[in-house]
């Protein structure tokens, strides 16, 4: 028990600290990583208590693949150095950041207030809902839900995740105008009667070209 | 017959009103002129049957109003009182129109103006033959709309207009009170027909209203209200103010209607009510009161007024309160007889004094006049028999309706009565002296005018003259053939058959002699007097003016009445007018209700507007605002 | 205090939440912070979710987690590629500067 | 189910419109055009005379009933009429073809859809008359909102867009919590349909609220005091076939509606708000008649004495007495008749002049003698002269509101002195006196279809002052048992 | 699987939509054909589920996790059918703009597939799956013309704000699921204690998240923005299509399993639907922008449709439900009039750009002012109607306070509307727009006009088909 709450805290901790880094420091970039860091105690905290697939897609998912994405965009769009102060700015008024903290301070105790008076209710457990069996893993039986119960949000999820593909690309995707490229077949088929013409030229009128 | 009597000057005003401009002038003259006469004749039948065969007869002509219990109809009801009315009326009615057609020959609307007389006569005589109350407060009504019509004839005048519409809207206060007066009629009887009314009279003499808190006999309220509109037609003191004005119309008008005829309806009026005036005793004192003030205050003023017309106008204020003062202390009757006999005696001086100003192309100051008296003799010789009937000179027609007032003043035995009486005879006097300046100034001394020669005033032609001269037959004797008739001296009378309501017989006792010899006498003496004051020694009143100078300017300026209705109604209201518009209704209403509401809103959308500033870090702060507040509520809930 | 039980984690959940709250709306430097402040919320839920799962013993809530967590690399594709869209039309993507649309 | 007259009525004006509709861009012939919307109109007036002449006077049940399912289960398309609507309904087709007829000078562009406008807001204004049911009530009552911010909007003078707005929204702000008392009404008795109201009576504690929430709604329609401040906004900016309109007629609806629904529906309210009517009618004859004696344009002083003058009916209507609803009724003909035709009058010399101004005019009566003429009866029979219908109706009321409150009688009486200054004040003002700007010399007297409308108007004015039997003997019978009913059923709320 | 058919709509769409990509990407300059073969489908997918669901009993399928009922069968229609419309008449402007691509298209069918998923959910997985799956397509569909800044900074609010309130929804489905043990709308309505505050919190949560989605105040701060800078056509399709897949679950969410807490929720509602109502009806009368108008209207407008929400009664819904649907079909008439306000290829949206438009286009602007008097709501036009649904069904609850403020908004409101038809019908004219039109384009207006004007003839007909939804 001792241990699980040593673990905890500590994770929580850093989780808590690395939460509030990275929507304060100044450097992007640093945010990104203190997310990263955030997700790995979070990830660390779910195997804890017994969901490990979840820790480690997680980890998978937002630091392979959603951090990533963020310091991709942070340094492609070098913005990662910010000048503003977290509190003050000569462009805009900040006179509702105290009023801000204060509300969600007030929101932040309600949540305790609520959260804290839950109970565990035996009554609750009801026929329909999927229980958690102790012979097979995590893992497991997730998957034995996941293709059956809810196969159809499953299909849900793939559809949206097509669409967030397609999204990205119409938004991001674009084909460049004006870059020459070598056109082989073009190349290849070219014939004489299109190189050169031959034209009669009028005495004493010039020669207009390009007309 | 009875209804052509009625009907002949209205078919004669829309002839000449609507088609005037197709038959031409001349005609529509004729055409209205005999009409009107015809009129006169068919009255003068009527009033023969009334006479000798007590012909009483109440014609339906058709239903006008018929709501629920109120029931109204056209009617014409023809007894004693009626007839007289109807008498007079046509009679001056008809002889105005003739001498019309000479005075207006210069003017460009003639069959307009015609047609104004005729239906005038039209609305006077719809208010005398009237069965019941509403058809009076037509007539009533219409003819002050004819008032306003023929005052305003001569439209391009400022004043002229201005009189006009001050004649209808000071006559409207007094039909203000009438019309209350009608409804508290309706109110307690339930009907406004004359007869059912005049019979339910003694149930509800006792019956108390409630009015602002004061209580008050029904029967009393009934009679003041309607002497408010009594006053207001025939121009009693605090509303007499639009009759002097009224003079800036055409002189025929002011003979016909300012003399004879619509000043004499509210006297008419009470008469008529006199079943009711009878009841209340309150009513009858105020009428007395009123009527005695009128009569002396007129005379006052017309003592100093140096306008011919306007002389005659507060004369005639003068005399309509003598008949009030006669009908306030009972002697309806007598009433009567001084309407009748100034119908002819007034109508005579207006026409007359028509025929000055014609002479002098309309020149009316008395001021400018004077020593003509060769030049226009007939002018002079009727206007002198006017002035002698008008104060009351023995024998001519003024001298018996007058003096009978008196005398039943005095008779009447109350304090009231008494200082009726006295107010009368000063009020004799004062009548005298200021007729007798009005003719010395204008007649006789030095000839005043600077814009015409003398030799260029002229007498009337005859088409005018002839109407003065039936005028001043009917001055000179009205009074002596008709006073049997109208006051039956010394026997019981039964002229009047019902239509004049007596709770006590008048008394028949006889003043004592010294009082009846008392006003002849002093009438006799004012005419060496003024001839003395106004052509002898002239300097003797502009001393007179220059010593009680507060008091002259007093008279001269009609005691202030209209400086003060001015003041205290015309331009508070106005100013108020003004407020209630451009404060009240504009600042107001309009801007704490609509502009004020949509300004308000107007500014919570730019405030909306800059709330949506385009950041999004405020609107995700807006929309936690709104989900704490949703939290926070149902905590605390 | 050693007893850790489930009230700890959804506390957790709750401080994570609330700094990702605070982290949208009061964050003045870069889109991308604001972005990462949305995958903290996430975060957050799925602390939740999986630790009401492991405690009711009910699967329900780590499948939902699961797909939360697709769902989340979804948006953070899709929000990056707009914010690479934007970036390439304004030439920053400074919070305070992202206002032409107002009023 | 016998010919659906009123239906017909109803729709007509609307299958007139929607025929210029079409023919719109075919003919740019503005006379054709008129004639086809003055043919619609004619013929709508010769069909509602032609049911005056059906109309059953002796009985006071509503006639020519047309019921239909309109919304399954909850709301029935139901019109007919009783002696209280049908002289709207007749008038309404009267003045009608008369604006038609005026629009020759006023509107010079867009006339086919100013046509359309006014016919249907003829349709809407019918439907008003004849509805059975709170809620088709309603919507013919809004729904003439439409048309007439248009007319005003589109041909209207100067300040239109400001007179065209407060016009709507004052006239909507005050109807929604009409809208809210129908529903309630629905929902505490499950029917709208007037007639079984009438037989089932809302309970006594409802009816104070209610009565409130339609008094908001008439009383900008009517308009009284202090809600009136729109009309003359609207008036002088609308054109003059626009006035005529609203003065002639929008403004009865919302009379009509007090009696129909305020007495008819609300008994024991009425009886207790009887004193706020009196007091704000009062307020409004007295206020209003000060205001319009100080007005400089023709146009707002013959609005507020509108004002004035519905002071008057809302007055009578509320003394709940037969004389008292009978001269309301009266009064509102006789003042749809008198203001549209003055309205119309000031369209004559503005049409000449482009100008409202009092002080633009005066003497013109030797120029224009047959305008003077007819502008002289409409101005007596405005400040009420017997012998116009402007008295009988006046008369009443006063008549009816002295038995039941001698001090309101009193202070309206007063109203009708302050009304006589202020009409003919206007009158020697722009008639009379001398003819002191040149430019007046050029006007013109009136032509043929100006004539012929201010005849038409002036004679039933007239008629009606001297005889008012043919309207009395319409609502006679209807508003004695209407007042029975009244009496009945307040006196067994009691 | 048994009943898998009642879900064939959904499957036909989605496979669609894989064949669509397939045609996209092999077959070159396939926008065209791509976009008539959505519209195909779209309306193939409206007769389907017209066929096979409008008939049945509510089915539920996948444990309960979808729902199969008249309320849905009916949401999907009205859905499918708007997002043809949309689809059908946007063709042009979106050539004009150089974005008649094949995704568009795509994308729209997926947003509808999501929306067609949160209309039948009946576990908080799935809406929340489908809620972002239609998401997901509209960030890109904001963004869609990604060349213009305007464009991109839509997308990117809306992506923002989006992704914070489907956090909030989130976190709200977790507390649920916490404090009930499931994620089932059925089994949830046996499960919770009425005491708790978490699950009052849960709501309070998902209740955000889902104003967010009809953009309800204070949580449409989005909206104008997002409205504006899109391209018209999808801010056509943002005012309309994804509120009614929202409406739906708002409905599903609160009355199937948290009927019995309506003491809490009830009183959010009515605030959510005030506060839509006014600040809606006021904030519009600035605008000068027509896009950004509508965008509060629609805000007032959907304050209403929560006012029959806020009811807790099946007339409350059904009178929801059919205001969306007049709402949608005169919002289709006052876009297509958007989009024919084009010349020389340049589309006009600014209110000033009307100025005068009834001399030009005296059929246009006719059917313009048929539109705006009925979104004020004045009879006898079919907006009217709608609101009278709503206050009937609002006053009969007693919540009077609710109808007298709606009311007034609506007098509030009237004054916009005013206002354009002022500029259309006062002011002095600008020169004409194109005429040559999308037939389709004048279609869809004349339609939706001829709908508006004539919808007091037979008013029963929508009522009769509502009126069988039946959710408590």
């Amino acid at each position: 028990m001792v241990a699980h709450a040593i673990f905890f805290y500590v994770f929580s901790i850093i989780a808590i600290i690395s939460a509030i880094m990275v929507t304060v420091s100044k450097n992007t970039v640093h945010s990104v990583f203190f997310l990263i860091l955030d997700f790995i105690s979070i990830s660390c905290l779910f195997i804890m208590i017994g969901a490990e697939f979840l820790g480690m897609i997680m980890l998978i998912v937002y630091v392979g693949a959603v951090a990533v994405l963020f310091l991709f965009v942070v340094m492609m769009l070098n913005v990662a150095q910010q000048k503003n102060q977290w509190f003050n700015s000569e462009l805009t008024p900040s006179s509702h950041i105290p009023v801000g903290l204060i509300i969600s301070t007030i929101i932040f105790f309600e949540l305790i207030i609520v959260v804290g008076g839950w109970k565990y209710k035996p009554e609750l457990s009801n026929p329909n809902t999927t229980q958690i069996s102790n012979e097979v893993s995590n893992t497991h039986s997730l998957g034995q839900v996941l293709y059956t119960d809810y196969i159809h949000i499953f299909q849900i999820s793939g559809m949206i995740l097509l669409i967030a593909m397609i999204g990205a690309i119409v938004l991001t995707f674009r084909r460049r105008e004006g870059v020459k490229t070598q056109s082989y077949l073009k190349q290849i088929s070219r014939e004489k009667s299109e190189g050169i013409e031959v034209l009669e030229v009028p005495s004493n009128k010039g020669v207009k070209i390009d007309d | 017959m009875e209804i052509s009597i009625i009907a002949l000057p209205l078919i004669a005003s829309i002839i000449s009103g609507f088609f005037g401009k197709f038959i031409g002038d001349r005609n529509s003259e004729i055409v209205t002129s005999l009409l009107v006469s015809i009129s006169a004749f068919l009255s003068a039948i009527v009033f023969y049957e009334v006479i000798f065969n007590q012909y009483e007869e109440n014609i339906k002509i058709a239903t006008w109003i018929n709501s629920g219990s109120l029931e109204v109809n056209w009617s014409m009801k023809i007894d004693a009182l009626s007839s007289v009315m109807l008498v007079v009326v046509t009679f001056v009615s008809a002889l105005v129109h003739i001498y019309s057609i000479g005075y207006m020959s210069h003017d460009p609307h003639k069959p307009r103006f015609m047609a104004y007389l005729s239906l005038f006569t039209f609305a006077m005589l719809m208010l005398v033959t009237a069965d019941n109350f509403i058809q009076l407060f037509f007539g009533w009504e219409g003819v002050g709309l004819c008032s306003y019509f023929l005052i305003g004839f001569w439209f391009k005048k400022e004043t002229a207009n201005a009189a006009a519409i001050k004649a209808f809207v000071v006559n409207r206060v007094g039909d203000f009170g009438f019309a209350l007066g009608i409804f508290l009629i309706f109110y307690l009887f339930g009907t406004v027909n004359y007869t059912e009314v005049f019979n339910q009279i003694p149930n509800v003499i006792d019956e108390e209203l409630n009015f602002l808190g004061i209580q008050i006999n029904t029967i009393d309220l009934i009679c003041i209200l309607l002497f408010i509109g009594a006053m207001g037609k025939s121009a009693q003191i605090f509303l007499h103010t639009w009759l002097p004005d009224a003079m800036e119309g055409p002189t025929p008008v002011s003979a016909l209607i300012h003399a004879a005829t619509m000043v004499t309806a509210g006297v008419f009026l009470v008469v008529r009510c006199s079943p009711i005036y009878e009841y209340s005793e309150l009513a009858l004192n105020i009428v007395t009161v009123v009527g005695m003030s009128t009569a002396f205050f007129a005379a006052s003023v017309a003592l100093v007024q140096t306008d011919i017309k306007k002389i005659i106008a507060y004369s005639t204020c003068s005399q309509l309160g003598y008949m009030f003062f006669a009908a306030g202390v009972g002697a309806y009757n007598v009433a009567m007889f001084h309407l009748f006999t100034h119908a002819f005696f007034k109508a005579l001086l207006f026409l007359g004094s028509g025929s000055v100003i014609h002479a002098f192309k309309d020149e009316q100051n008395i001021n400018n006049m004077g020593g003509v008296w060769r030049k226009l003799p007939y002018t002079y010789t009727l206007m002198i028999i006017g002035t002698l009937a008008l104060t009351g000179f023995p024998l001519l027609s003024g001298f018996y309706s007058k003096d009978a007032i008196i005398e039943f003043a005095y008779l009447s035995g109350s304090t009231t009565g008494y200082y009726a009486a006295g107010i009368g005879i000063i009020t004799a006097f004062l009548t005298s002296i200021y007729s007798w300046r009005l003719m010395f100034k204008t007649f006789h001394g030095q000839y005043n005018n600077k814009e015409i020669k003398i030799e260029e005033t002229h007498e009337s032609p005859l088409v005018m003259l002839i109407p003065l001269i039936i005028l001043s037959i009917g001055a000179i004797f009205a009074g002596f053939l008709f006073k049997d008739l109208f006051i039956g001296y010394g026997g019981i009378n039964n002229f009047w058959n019902g239509s004049i309501f007596f709770l006590e017989p008048l008394s028949s006792d006889h003043p004592p002699l010294w009082f009846l010899i008392l006003t002849p006498t002093l009438v006799i003496l004012s005419i060496p007097l003024a001839y003395y004051l106004f052509v002898k020694n002239k300097n003797f009143p502009t001393q007179l003016v220059n010593i009680n100078k507060p008091l002259y300017e007093f008279l001269l300026n009609k005691w202030y009445f209209d400086e003060i209705y001015d003041t205290l109604f015309v331009k508070s209201s106005k100013r108020l007018g003004l407020f209630l518009w451009k404060f009240f209704d504009i600042k107001v209403i309009d801007g704490f209700g609509p502009d004020g509401i949509s300004g308000i809103i107007k500014k919570f959308s730019i405030k909306a507007n800059k709330f949506q500033s385009g950041y999004i870090y405020q609107y995700a702060f807006v929309m936690l605002l709104g989900f704490s507040a949703f939290l926070t509520f149902l905590i605390v809930k | 205090m050693t007893d850790i039980g489930l009230g700890h984690y959804l506390t957790l959940g709750a401080v994570i939440f609330s700094i990702g709250v605070i982290g949208i709306f009061l964050n003045r430097k870069n889109i991308i912070v604001i972005l990462m402040s949305i995958e903290l919320i996430l975060l957050a839920v799925n602390i939740n979710l999986v630790s009401f799962s492991i405690y009711l013993g009910d699967l329900t809530g780590q499948v939902f987690t699961l797909f939360i967590l697709t769902v989340a690399a979804a948006e953070a594709a899709i929000g990056l590629a707009i914010i690479v869209v934007y970036y390439r039309n304004a030439g920053t993507i400074r919070v305070e500067e992202i206002d032409k649309l107002k009023g | 189910m016998n010919f659906p007259i009123l239906s017909s009525l109803i729709l007509l004006p609307s299958i007139g419109a929607l025929f210029l509709f079409f023919t719109r861009s075919k003919s740019e012939n503005k006379i054709t055009v008129k004639y086809v919307a003055l043919f619609t109109s004619l013929v709508n007036f010769f069909l509602s005379i032609y049911l005056w002449f059906l109309f059953d006077q002796t009985t006071s049940a509503f006639q020519f009933v047309e019921d239909r399912v309109w919304i399954e289960g909850l709301i029935n398309y139901k019109v007919g009429i009783d002696g209280i609507s049908i002289l709207f309904i007749i008038l309404t087709t009267f003045i009608t073809p008369l604006c038609i007829i005026s629009v020759n000078n006023s509107v010079t562009k867009r006339l086919n859809e100013f046509l359309i406008a006014i016919l249907v807001m003829e349709t809407f204004m019918i439907g008003v008359f004849c509805s059975l049911d709170l809620v088709v009530f309603y919507l013919f009552f809004e729904a003439g909102l439409i048309p007439m911010f248009l007319i005003i909007g589109i041909w209207g003078g100067a300040r239109r867009v400001y007179s065209a707005f407060k016009f709507f929204l004052f006239t909507l702000l005050g109807s929604v919590l009409m809208l809210v008392a129908i529903i309630s009404i629905y929902w505490i008795t499950g029917t709208t349909d007037v007639v079984q109201l009438y037989e089932i009576g809302i309970d006594t504690k409802y009816q104070n609220l209610l009565w409130l929430a339609f008094f908001s709604s008439f009383a900008v329609k009517t308009p009284m005091w202090p809600v009136h401040t729109w009309l003359p906004d609207a008036h002088v900016e609308a054109p003059t076939a626009g006035s005529v309109l609203l003065a002639a007629i929008l403004l009865k609806m919302a009379g009509y509606g007090f009696i129909r629904f305020s007495l008819g529906l609300f008994p024991s309210a009425s009886e207790v708000f009887t004193p706020l009517i009196y007091t704000l009618s009062v307020i409004a004859i007295i206020f209003t008649s000060l205001i319009a004696l100080m007005q400089e344009d023709m146009k707002k002083l013959i609005a507020y004495s509108s004002v004035a003058h519905m002071g008057f009916v809302t007055l009578g209507i509320f003394t709940i007495q037969q004389q008292g609803i009978e001269g309301s009724i009266i009064q509102m003909i006789s003042h749809g008749l008198v203001s549209a035709a003055l309205f119309l009058c000031v369209g004559v010399v503005y049409d000449r002049m482009h100008s409202r101004l009092i002080a633009t005019y005066g003497g013109i009566v030797t120029i224009l003698p047959k305008y003077a003429i007819l502008f002289m009866v409409f101005t007596l029979a405005a400040l009420g002269l017997p012998g116009t219908s402007g008295f009988v109706g006046e008369f009443l009321i006063l008549m009816a509101a002295f038995k039941d409150n001698f001090l309101v009688a009193v202070l309206a009486s007063l109203g009708v002195i302050i009304g006589a200054a202020y009409m003919l004040w206007l009158y020697k003002r722009v008639i009379f006196g001398k003819l002191i700007n040149s430019e007046l010399k050029k006007m013109i007297d009136l032509n043929k279809s100006e004539a012929f409308t201010l005849t038409c108007l002036a004679i039933p004015t007239l008629y009606f002052g001297f005889y008012p039997e043919p309207l009395i003997n319409t609502i006679e019978v209807s508003i004695s048992d209407f007042i029975d009913t009244y009496n009945f059923s307040v006196a067994s709320k009691k | 699987m048994n009943n898998i058919e009642l879900i064939f709509s959904e499957i036909f769409i989605s496979l669609s939509i894989m064949f669509l990509l397939i045609l996209g990407v092999f077959k070159k300059d396939s926008s065209k054909i791509i976009h008539n073969i959505s519209l195909l489908v779209l309306l193939i997918t409206a007769v389907i589920t017209f066929n096979e669901t409008l008939s049945i009993n509510p089915t539920t399928l996948f444990n309960e996790s979808i729902i199969i009922d008249y309320l849905s069968s009916f949401m999907k229609i009205i859905t499918l059918l708007a997002a043809f419309v949309v689809l059908l008449i946007s063709s042009n402007y979106l050539r004009s703009f150089k974005i008649f691509k094949i995704e568009y298209p795509i994308l729209i069918l997926s947003s509808v597939l999501g929306m067609m998923i949160m209309i039948s959910s009946n576990d908080l997985i799935v809406f929340y799956m489908g809620l972002e799956l239609q998401s997901l397509a509209l960030y890109v569909l904001a963004t869609f013309n990604r060349d213009q800044l305007k464009s991109s900074e839509a997308g990117l609010k809306y992506f923002v704000l989006s992704a914070l309130s489907s956090g909030l929804l989130l976190y709200g489905c977790s507390l649920i699921y916490g404090f009930t043990g499931s994620t089932n709308f059925n089994v949830i309505s046996t499960q919770f204690n009425t005491n708790e505050y978490a699950i009052t919190f849960g709501i309070v949560f998902i209740l955000v998240g889902l104003a967010f989605k009809i953009s309800a105040v204070p949580f449409h701060m989005w909206a104008p923005d997002v409205y504006e800078g899109s391209p018209t056509s999808v801010t056509l399709f943002f005012t309309m299509v994804p509120k009614i897949a929202a409406l739906t679950v708002f409905i599903r969410f609160l009355y199937v399993p948290f009927l019995n807490l309506i003491d809490q929720w009830q009183m959010i509602l009515v605030f959510l639907s005030i506060a839509s109502m006014l600040f809606g009806a006021i904030a519009a009368i600035g605008q000068k922008n027509l896009k950004r108008l509508i965008a509060y209207s629609s805000i007032s407008h959907i304050g209403y449709a929560l006012a029959g929400l806020a009811t807790g009664s099946n007339e409350g819904i059904q009178s929801s439900v059919i205001y969306m649907t007049i709402y949608i079909i005169m919002n289709l008439g006052f876009f297509s009039c958007l989009l024919m306000m084009k010349r020389n290829n340049i589309y006009y949206e600014q209110i000033d750009d009307l100025s005068g438009l009834s001399k030009n286009h005296p059929l246009l602007s006719i059917s313009l002012l048929i539109i705006l008097f009925s979104l004020a709501g004045i009879p006898p036009l079919a907006g009217f109607f709608a609101k009278f649904y709503i206050f009937k069904s609002v006053i009969e609850q007693s919540m009077y306070f609710l109808a007298i403020v709606g009311l007034l908004s609506t007098v509030v409101a009237a004054f916009y509307y005013l206002r354009i038809i002022k500029i259309m019908y006062f002011d002095e004219e600008k020169d004409s727009y194109d005429k040559d039109h999308n037939l389709w384009l004048k279609l869809s207006l004349t339609v939706s006009t001829i709908l508006i004007l004539t919808y007091f003839i037979f008013p029963s007909e929508l009522i009769d088909v509502v009126s069988k939804i039946n959710i408590i």
